[in-house]
This record gives C-alpha cells, structure tokens and sequence, in this order.
C-alpha cells in the first residue's frame, strides 16, 4: 500500500515514520511536501512528530494554517485514514480534525520515557487488527501532551468509543501515575467522528523494532492494510499503480 | 618595525599591545578601527588559541581511520561499510553563566552546525555539565536553566541527546561549565570541507539574517567572569531559534547532497568575519565580500557589527557561480535566506565593502593565525604537600553509610532527571539509552554497525594530579565504550581551565595535555578534535580563583555487530560477580574523601596504562562474545558503589566477600569493571583474562533482595535493594 | 489586594522568531499583517504589602533583563 | 497603520500549570503572592483594511477558543 507523510517545516520524526513504513513494513511511502495541494496516490496519511513552525503561539497552531491543510481535510472527509502522530496529533487538533486540545503537561517538563498503552477501541483504521485491552508498549517525548476537551465531549468520546489509546500500567491498569501527562481520564488517543482520524501523543515509529525495545507500534500500521481491504478502498498497488 | 603604541580603537577592539604591535607588522600599517575589531575577536583565545596551540599540538590525532582531523570544523573518522563519523565537542561556560537557558541552547546550535560542516547529519548529542552545589538556590537556577536550554533546542531540532554527565563542586558556584559534544554521519566518499575554495568560485551567505544579536561574544568568552561584568555583557547573548536550526540542517544536508558545494562553514564566532578568513586562509586564495548583500534583521547595523554578528543559524557556502542559484533555491525552498554576498579571487586578499567604499583589506592567514605564545608555567604549590596526606585518615563513617551518602551525591546518583528532559530518541537509532554507561546508536544505513558514545571527566582528580587525571578520564572513557563492546575510533576533548596568564593554571594544563596524549597513545585512539575554554574563574571559595582543571573526553566507539552488548545491571541470579582489573585503588582524591571529607587530598594512582588498555580489551572482547551477563565500569565511589550501581539496574540483590578496607570499597582507578557471569562461562572468561595478563577476581554471586558485602568475619554489611535504589534516585534536578 | 498585570516583550533587535512565525500563519489565512510581536503577560495578585516589590519580582525572575522588556500596569480590583 | 495588542489568557476553570510554577518559584524567593496567571500577548501591526479583521484572527488562530479568553486593545500609534 502506498503511505503518505506530511513534512512541514519543524517535522523531526518525519524520517523516522518513513523509515518504518519503507524499510521495516515494506510499504510504499511518498512524502508530502507542507506546500503540496493535493494527496493523489496516497491510501493512508501520517501526520508526524516534531516542533512544526517551532511550535511558537501553540503546538501545531501554525501547522494548520499550511497550504496541504485541505487536501488533509478532503482526505480525512473521503475516509481516508489519518493518523497524528505527538506533534501530529497535536495539529490535527488545532486543525479541527480531532476534539480537544493538548495542554503543557502537568509536570511542566518536556518527558521522553517509555509508556503503556491500553487499545480502547478497535473501530479505526489504525486498531482494526487489535482485540481492545491489549497493552501496548511505546515512548513517549512530548512536552505539551495533556488531554483536554470540555467534560460533555469527553463523555461523549468516552461514550462513542472514539478513545482509541489510555495510558496504563504494565498490567493494563489506567493508573494516576501511569498517566504520564495529567490527560484526563488518561487518554492517549482520540479517534474523530467517522473513526478513521486517529491522534496520539505515543510514538509508535519508536516502538517498531524489537531492537529499539519495543515493536508494539508497528501494529498500528499493521492493522491499515487490513482495513482499507475491508473497506473497499483498494490499495494503489492493487490497481497497479507502482 | 618601531613600535606603536594602541590606539582606542585597538584597545577598544580588547587587543593587548603586544598584539597590536604583531597586527601593524603584519599588516605594514595600523589596522583601521574595523579591522583592529575584527583581529580583537579572531585573536581573542576562543578563536586563536593564542596560549592553548603549541600545547594542544601534543595531542595525537594519526590514525588509519582519520578522513578528516584538527583544523576542520570537527573530525572525521572512517567506520567501514561506506560510512564515517563526525565528532566535537565544545563549550559554552561564559554565556550559560550569564544566561543559562539562552547560553546552553546555543551551545547546542553551534556544535551542531560544526558538524553540519562536515556534511555529515547531526545524529546525537553528549551534554557534560558542572555546577556548584544543587542544594544552593543559584547553581540549582543555574542548573535547572542550562538543562532546560539543551533540551529546549535540542529537541526542537531533532537530535538526540543520548548522554552525557553532570557533576557537582563548590569550585563551579560562580562559573559552570557547560561542554556539548555532537555526533554526526555520513557517507565516506562524501565529507565536505572548508579548505577548497578556488578563484571564481561565489560565496553564498545561508541561514538566518544578520542582527546585532552576540557581537563580540567570542572576545566575551575569553575574560573572566565578575558580578560588575555580567551586566555590561549582556549585549554578547546570543538567542537562538531551534526552528531555523533545524531548517538549516535540512536545506544544507539537501545542498551538500547536489555535490555543487566546494566548501562550507558554520558562522559561529566571530560571524562573518571568522566563516570567511578562516574559509579562504585554508584554501590559500582570497575573498572579495560585498556586505550590502548581507540580508540583515535590522536597520542602521555598522559594518563592523555585520561582520562580527554572532546571529545564529547561519552558514557560509563557497558554490560555483553557475551553481549559485540553485543552491540559493533550495534554502529559499526551506524558508530560509540565501544570498551570493562575494566571490572568491587567486590573490590571497580579504576584501570587504559596505556602501561601495572598501572597510577591510587585509590577508586572511593574517587575521586566521592568531599568534602562538609560550606562556611560562609552574608546579603549584602546595600540589607535593597535598600527596602527602593519608585520605584514609579522614573520613570515619560506617560502610553502609558511607555508601547511601554516596549513593545520594549528584555525580552518582541517577541523572533521570536531566535525560527524560531530552528527546533521547528520535531518529530511531538509540539502541542503548541513558540511565548506566556509554549510549548505543545504530546505524540505520549499515547495519548491523552501531557507535557507542560516552562523555567523561574527572575534574577532582586532575586538581590533585593533571597528569594522572586526564590520562584516568580517558580510561575511564574507554571502558563505559568497553561495557557495550565498542572499540574506541575517536575522541574529542573540551579544556576547561582558570587564566592561561597563570603560570600555576598553565602548568595544570599542559600536564593535562600530555595525561590525555600519553592515554590517548596507550589505547591507539586519535583525538580529532576539540575545544579549549580559559578564564573559567570567578568568586569562588572567597578568594577569586580558577575551577578545578576540568578537562572532558568525548569518545565514540565503533560496535561491528549491534546485537552484541551488554547492560550495566545484574542479569540472573546465580551469576559470580567479578571484578576485573587490580584490587588495590586509591582513596586519593576519590569521591569519598571529597564527598565525606570535603578535601581533595592525597593522590590517584598512577594508571597502569597498558594494563588498563588490556583490560579494557578484555572486556570488549568479552562482550563481543557473548561472555558476559554484565558489565559495568567502576568509576566515582570505587567497587562499591558499582556493585550497588549493577544491583539497581538489574533490580537484582548480590552477596560478595572482600577485605575491609575503605581503599577495596571506595578507592579509584580507571579501567575496573564489576561484570557478571554464568559459572560454566567463567573458565573461559578466566582463561582469556590469564591470556591478556588481566587480573580477574571472583567476589560473589547474584540474587537475593539486598547487596550483602561481607568481610569474612562477624559482622558484614547488608544493605536493602529499595534502599539503595530510593538513595539512588534521590535527586531532584 | 492589588493586582498587576506585567507585560513582557523582548527587547527591540533581540530575534523574536516567535512572532515571525505567528505572523507567517496570518499570511497563510490570506490576512495583511505588517508586523507582528509576541511576548507574555504575567498577572499578580499580592499583598499590599508587596506593591513595591513588583518590579523586583520582574527584575529577578519574571523576566530575563538581558533580552526583555517589561511593563507594569495595576488593574482595577474587581472585589 | 493601527497596532493592537492581544492579550491571550486560559479561561478560567482551566488548569494554569505555568502559572502555578511562577508563583511557586516566586513563593521561594520569599515574595508572598496571591495568585499568578500566566498568559500570552500579540502586538500586531496591520493595514487600515484589517482592523475590522483582528477579532476574527484572535477568534480562528491567534487564540485557543476552547481553552482561552482574548482582549483586543489598540495602542496609540507612534508615527
Ligand atoms: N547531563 C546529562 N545528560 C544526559 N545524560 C546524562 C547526563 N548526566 C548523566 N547522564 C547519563 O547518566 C548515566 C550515568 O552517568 P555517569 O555516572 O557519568 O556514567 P558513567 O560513570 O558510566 O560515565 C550515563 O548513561 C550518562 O549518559
Ligand atoms: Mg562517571
């Protein structure tokens, strides 16, 4: 199948997404320049993680105002997967394409450390191939990753199963202090309303390889082939696009 | 030539007679007031290494691997397989002092774009930082500033700190140190240099605009540090803007990668100034720069003050003309400036203009090398008398205590604090993380190649004996590298000392000089490059007087297979604990006189350098064996405190058997190491160790819930797995 | 007890790399700006008794003197 | 041209973290403060034509609507 990665200006884990999709998964891979107007080719989107624009005003702010914002929103419109990855995530959010907004953590530290994921929702591109429960494991390295929406849309989210990812302990228990960030009720990702927009803050090109410590991310990509089978929206390759 | 007197503007431009005399003579006429500014900051020390250069020369940088050595913007070192190595370190003391968070971010920018320089892609980050005492509220703002800087640019610009060291003594109250070291790759066949830019050629301004931001910096980061001083300074802070770094990595790595550049450099100190005579002394041919070209922030900015901006993000490309814009295109694509501000010409000349009319002209070698002094240096006193003292006399405190207060010191205890602040991460290359030891890097395009990287220094030691020392940091260096199965390729070094002008402090470095040399020669390891800090001195036990003699040793090591390493901690239960290497240490300046006593008295041992680089082969060979279960290295707080170090990182308890004496329990030496194993693989460790002349001793064994260390006699001390842990946790950064 | 609002700027000449940003994500929503600054307000409720200790608190920690400016205004208590 | 400044504050309700540690780290300079809070400001400059427009750049990038509450003041230009 044929990924695509946005790069804007301040992306810094944009190798790394493509290195996982291209050398590890074997799938093909285009880069999407922040100026591109169209997503042509492209079967599944990946917003990555980085300080877009410096992060200056809020992370991901100026991001959203880039000139591929509406091809993304045609994308994600045509039920298109879309994942937001950290800095991705935090875009997509201000782009209105996912509820909520990420505060500066609660410790008010930048925190790079490994974290447990407990998959709430197997209704998205990204968790199709996951039985909910499941502990993931993958790093965290964020700064401003703490989960805010107003108290109905939570419990809207909540309710609607669109609370893909809740931090947990290695067990699965969704602990205070497994909540690496104070999001509240500890969520970790958030799906939008037709399910095939997912954001993070965990990232799962960190947790792709067994040698990095950890391969529970691929799954995440793993899962989208499957999913865009069973949606019908044939991979390029299977039209014979190369 | 009959001397001149200096004029204000030379003595404006901070230029000593002596030097102003050598500017006229080589000149054959005073310098106009411009130039005088120019060679104030190129002369200064940070840019000429006016005292430090004949020393430094001592350092040993030969090696089959060598691409690419000193004189460079950072070394290079060939890896194999297709790729190479770029490495530097440098610091950033004087502005992280005055402005901690701004200071150390753009200590992280400069060390970056040196490798940058190099064309190699900055890969990973090593941060070496002291501090004065984290209980007082100043070193902690200061600390807590500096931290904050390093990950505040380092990982908006994605790379990794993966390591590093941070250390603590009243000696560094007033004047930290802030060194930062960069890794970069790149492919053999395609490092770029400085030094080839021919006739015709443009120059092609990159990066950022040019502000008034930083000028004079580097003639700043020369003079000591004072309260009065630290307000008049305030116009040399640089900021810098991680957005536009990382910018600028993308578009020069994308135009390096066209094989139009024909040389590059950085614009750190000195700006333009610095980028351009250094550029064209090395490449023997001149420059003509027209700075009406230079695209500028601000309005009303002074010649002198384009070429001496310290603005950040920026480089200098030396392209040829029909290149020029499509380069200049690729910048403007990444958003950033690109201009062709000059042009290189055959007569070895710096020409400048501003407005049309001519502000400089002078011969670039002039302004490039600085000249060398010979300053006078002398034992200081009171070094002998201080040999004298017996440190085993000074501290009387139970060993169970003794190790927890240890434990609990901030250069033991676990710098979690610091590493979870940076992004050690992303890049998708760390293998082996910080918390224990020498961090591992992958090497995505050749696998299953990896580097190793360390940072070390041992400032206590080189107060009580340069010499020995620096040649112990080095050890120590090799053997975190040895831990993970590296051999050691390369090593980069930061200098940080008092006043040159001292001859006490002067003595101290070049005894240091020659420790790192005679090290460096034993393990066959060349130093590539490096970076000399003086004047490193300010209120400081009372009287004004200079830090500890700091030098700091970056070392990078090179790991043929990634899937062959080991980990600090204790792995299964039932392996035999093991020391490698000599039983006797020495309480000699070690941690637990300083710590418990607060002296650095007595003397380190004298390193075994050859018996050290056996070991320290031992145990990379070891590892690349599959030996070992694990390995750590034994450094600040002697055996005892590794032992407790493995047990914590295991999250394993051991019961060994030693004699009771501090020296056996908390002594140093440099190259030991306390690894474990399973009994069947023992014999084959020992027969090795037999092999290489490596004394080997079996301790104990792992298991249990506690460290238990007895002495063969009634009462042994049994220390809590959680205690030691919660004593090792303890700080709070 | 009074409150103030202190209002931090960086200094003229000083990068504001923030600002440029910001004033680049204006331009990508089709607005005409000319310039844009970003800086931060700090608002304070103290004490009477430390009213004069304000510009201190500035000075020593609210603001970083070497790059920023700042500015004092009292706002009117709404008790 | 007309400049305003746009002074950016979290609704209240919303956690201020920062603003939290400001009064923290004030708290340990031995100041006795109240209550701190932390917030942005935007100066912008823009063509005449724009005026009209500053709430709708406040209200679409240059605030947070969820979290945040905006005041727009106009400065008295210097010419
Ligand atoms: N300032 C720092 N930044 C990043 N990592 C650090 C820092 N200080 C210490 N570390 C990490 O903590 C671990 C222990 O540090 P140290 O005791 O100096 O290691 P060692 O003694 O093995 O050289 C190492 O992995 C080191 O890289
Ligand atoms: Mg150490």
């Amino acid at each position: 199948m044929n990924w695509g990665v946005v790069v804007f200006p301040g992306s810094n884990c944009d190798r790394d997404c493509v290195h996982v999709l291209r050398a590890v998964l074997g799938h093909d891979v285009l880069e999407v320049w922040h100026a591109d107007s169209t997503l042509d080719g492209v079967d599944a989107l990946v917003l990555p993680g980085g300080f877009s624009y410096g992060d200056y005003l809020r992370s991901g702010a100026i991001a959203a105002t880039a000139a591929v914002m509406p091809a993304v929103r045609r994308f994600a419109a045509s039920g298109g997967p879309v994942l937001g990855i950290c800095n991705g995530f935090q875009i997509l959010t201000e782009a209105g394409l996912l509820p909520g907004t990420l505060m500066r953590n609660a410790g008010l530290r930048f925190r790079c450390v490994p974290v447990w994921v407990r998959v709430e929702s197997a209704q998205t591109p990204f968790t199709a191939g996951l039985v909910p429960g499941t502990v993931l494991q993958m790093p965290i390295a964020h700064g401003d990753g703490g989960y805010l929406a107003p108290p109905d849309e939570i419990a809207q989210l909540e309710a609607t199963g669109r609370v893909v990812f809740r931090y947990c302990d290695a067990s699965g228990r969704p602990t205070e202090a497994a909540n690496p960030n104070g999001s509240v009720n500890g969520i970790a990702g958030v799906a939008g309303v037709q399910g095939n927009v997912v954001g993070l803050m965990p990232h799962p090109e960190r947790a792709s390889e067994a040698l990095l410590g950890s391969a529970d991310g691929r799954r995440l990509f793993e899962s989208v082939a499957g999913w865009l089978a069973a949606h019908r929206r044939a991979p390029r390759m299977a039209e014979g696009v190369a | 030539m009959t001397p001149v007197a200096p004029t204000d503007a030379a003595a404006r431009a901070g230029l000593s007679a002596r030097d102003y005399r050598d500017v006229c003579a080589r000149l054959g006429r005073e310098p106009n007031p411009t130039e005088a500014r120019m060679f104030g900051v190129m002369w200064s020390e940070h840019c000429g290494y006016k005292h430090s250069k004949k020393v430094l020369r001592r350092l040993p940088s030969a090696s089959p691997r060598l691409l690419s050595g000193p004189g460079e913007n950072a070394g290079v070192v060939d890896l194999g397989h297709g790729w190479a190595l770029a490495f530097k370190m440098e610091s950033h003391n004087h502005p992280s002092a005055v402005d901690p968070y701004n200071g150390a971010a753009t200590g992280v920018g400069g060390i970056i774009r040196d490798i940058l320089a190099m064309g190699a892609r900055p890969a990973a980050l090593l941060d070496s930082l002291r501090f004065g005492p984290l209980d007082e509220p100043r070193p902690r703002r200061l600390c807590g500033g500096v931290v904050a800087g390093i990950a505040g640019y380092g990982n908006a610009i994605g790379v990794p700190t993966v390591g590093g060291e941070l250390l603590t003594d009243p000696c560094y109250r007033d004047n930290p140190l802030v060194n930062v070291a960069c890794l970069g790759l790149v492919r053999a066949d395609r490092v770029a240099t400085s030094a080839a830019a021919g006739p015709g050629h443009a120059v092609l301004y990159a990066g950022a605009r040019t502000g008034r931001d930083g000028i004079g910096g580097a003639a700043f980061a020369s003079t000591e540090l004072d309260e009065q001083r630290e307000s008049e300074d305030r116009a040399s802070v640089q900021i810098g803007d991680p957005f536009t770094g990382k910018l600028l990595i993308e578009a020069t790595l994308e135009a390096l990668a066209t094989g139009e550049v024909v040389a590059i450099q950085d614009m750190g100190a000195a700006g333009i100034t610095c980028a351009t005579s250094e550029i064209a002394a090395r490449s023997g041919v001149g420059m003509t720069i027209n700075l009406d070209r230079v695209p500028l922030r601000e309005k009303g900015m002074r010649a002198d003050e384009i070429l001496l901006s310290e603005s950040q993000e920026r480089m200098l490309l030396i392209v040829p003309q029909g290149a020029a814009s499509r380069i200049a295109a690729i910048y403007h694509r990444w958003g950033l400036q690109a201009e062709v501000i000059g042009s290189v010409t055959e007569a070895p000349r710096l020409c400048v203009t501003w407005h049309g009319a001519p502000v400089v002209d002078l011969p670039p070698e002039a302004l490039a090398g600085a000249p060398a002094y010979d300053p006078p240096a002398e034992m200081p006193a009171g070094l002998e008398a201080r040999w004298a003292v017996d440190p085993s006399t000074l501290v009387a405190m139970p060993v169970a205590d003794a190790l927890l207060r240890l434990l609990r010191h901030p250069d033991v205890a676990s710098k979690r604090g610091v590493f979870e602040q940076y992004d050690h991460m992303v890049g998708v290359r760390t293998v082996v993380r910080p918390g224990a030891g020498a961090a591992v890097l992958r090497l995505i395009d050749a696998p299953p190649l990896a580097v190793a990287l360390t940072a070390d220094g041992n400032a206590r030691w080189c107060e009580a004996d340069p010499r020995r020392g620096a040649a112990a940091i080095v050890l120590e260096a090799a053997a975190n590298l040895a831990c993970v199965g590296a051999e050691p390729v390369a090593v980069t070094d930061c200098l940080n000392f008092g006043s040159p002008e001292r001859p006490q402090v002067f003595w101290t470095f070049r005894e240091a000089v020659e420790g790192l040399a005679h090290a460096c020669e034993a393990l066959g390891v060349p130093v590539v490059g490096g970076n000399v800090s003086f004047y490193n001195e300010a209120e400081c036990v009372g009287d004004n007087r200079a830090i500890f003699p700091t030098p700091v040793v970056g070392m990078a090591g090179l790991i043929e297979d990634v899937a062959q390493t080991t980990r600090p901690g204790f792995a299964r239960d039932g392996d035999l604990v093991v020391l490698i290497g000599p039983t006797d240490a020495a309480l000699g300046a070690s941690l637990y006189t300083r710590a418990l006593a607060g002296d650095v008295a007595g003397r380190p041992a004298e390193p075994d350098l050859d018996g050290a680089a056996r070991a320290v082969r031992l145990v990379r060979e070891s590892v690349r064996a599959g030996l070992l279960a694990s390995a750590h290295d034994i450094s600040d707080g002697g055996l005892a405190v590794a032992l407790a170090e493995a047990c914590i990182h295991g999250d394993r308890g051991a019961v060994v058997t030693v004699r009771r004496d501090p020296a056996v329990l908390f002594g140093e030496r440099a190259a030991r190491f306390v690894v474990s194993v399973s009994p069947d693989a023992l014999p084959a460790l020992q027969a090795r160790a037999h092999e290489q002349g490596v004394p080997l001793h079996v301790l104990g064994a792992v298991g249990g819930r506690t460290l238990r260390i007895e002495f063969g006699d009634a009462d042994p001390v049994e220390i809590a797995l959680d205690a030691l842990a919660e004593a090792f946790h303890a700080l709070e950064v | 007890m009074p409150t103030f609002r202190v209002t931090i700027m960086l200094k003229p000449g000083v990068l504001d790399a923030p600002g440029q940003a910001v004033e680049h994500g204006l331009r990508a929503l089709a607005y005409q700006v000319d310039r844009v600054r970003m800086g931060k307000v700090v608002e304070l409720t103290v004490p009477e008794a430390m009213r004069a200790k304000v510009g201190e608190m500035c000075e020593r920690f609210l603001a970083n003197p070497l790059i920023e400016t700042w500015r004092i205004d009292e706002l009117e208590t709404v008790s």
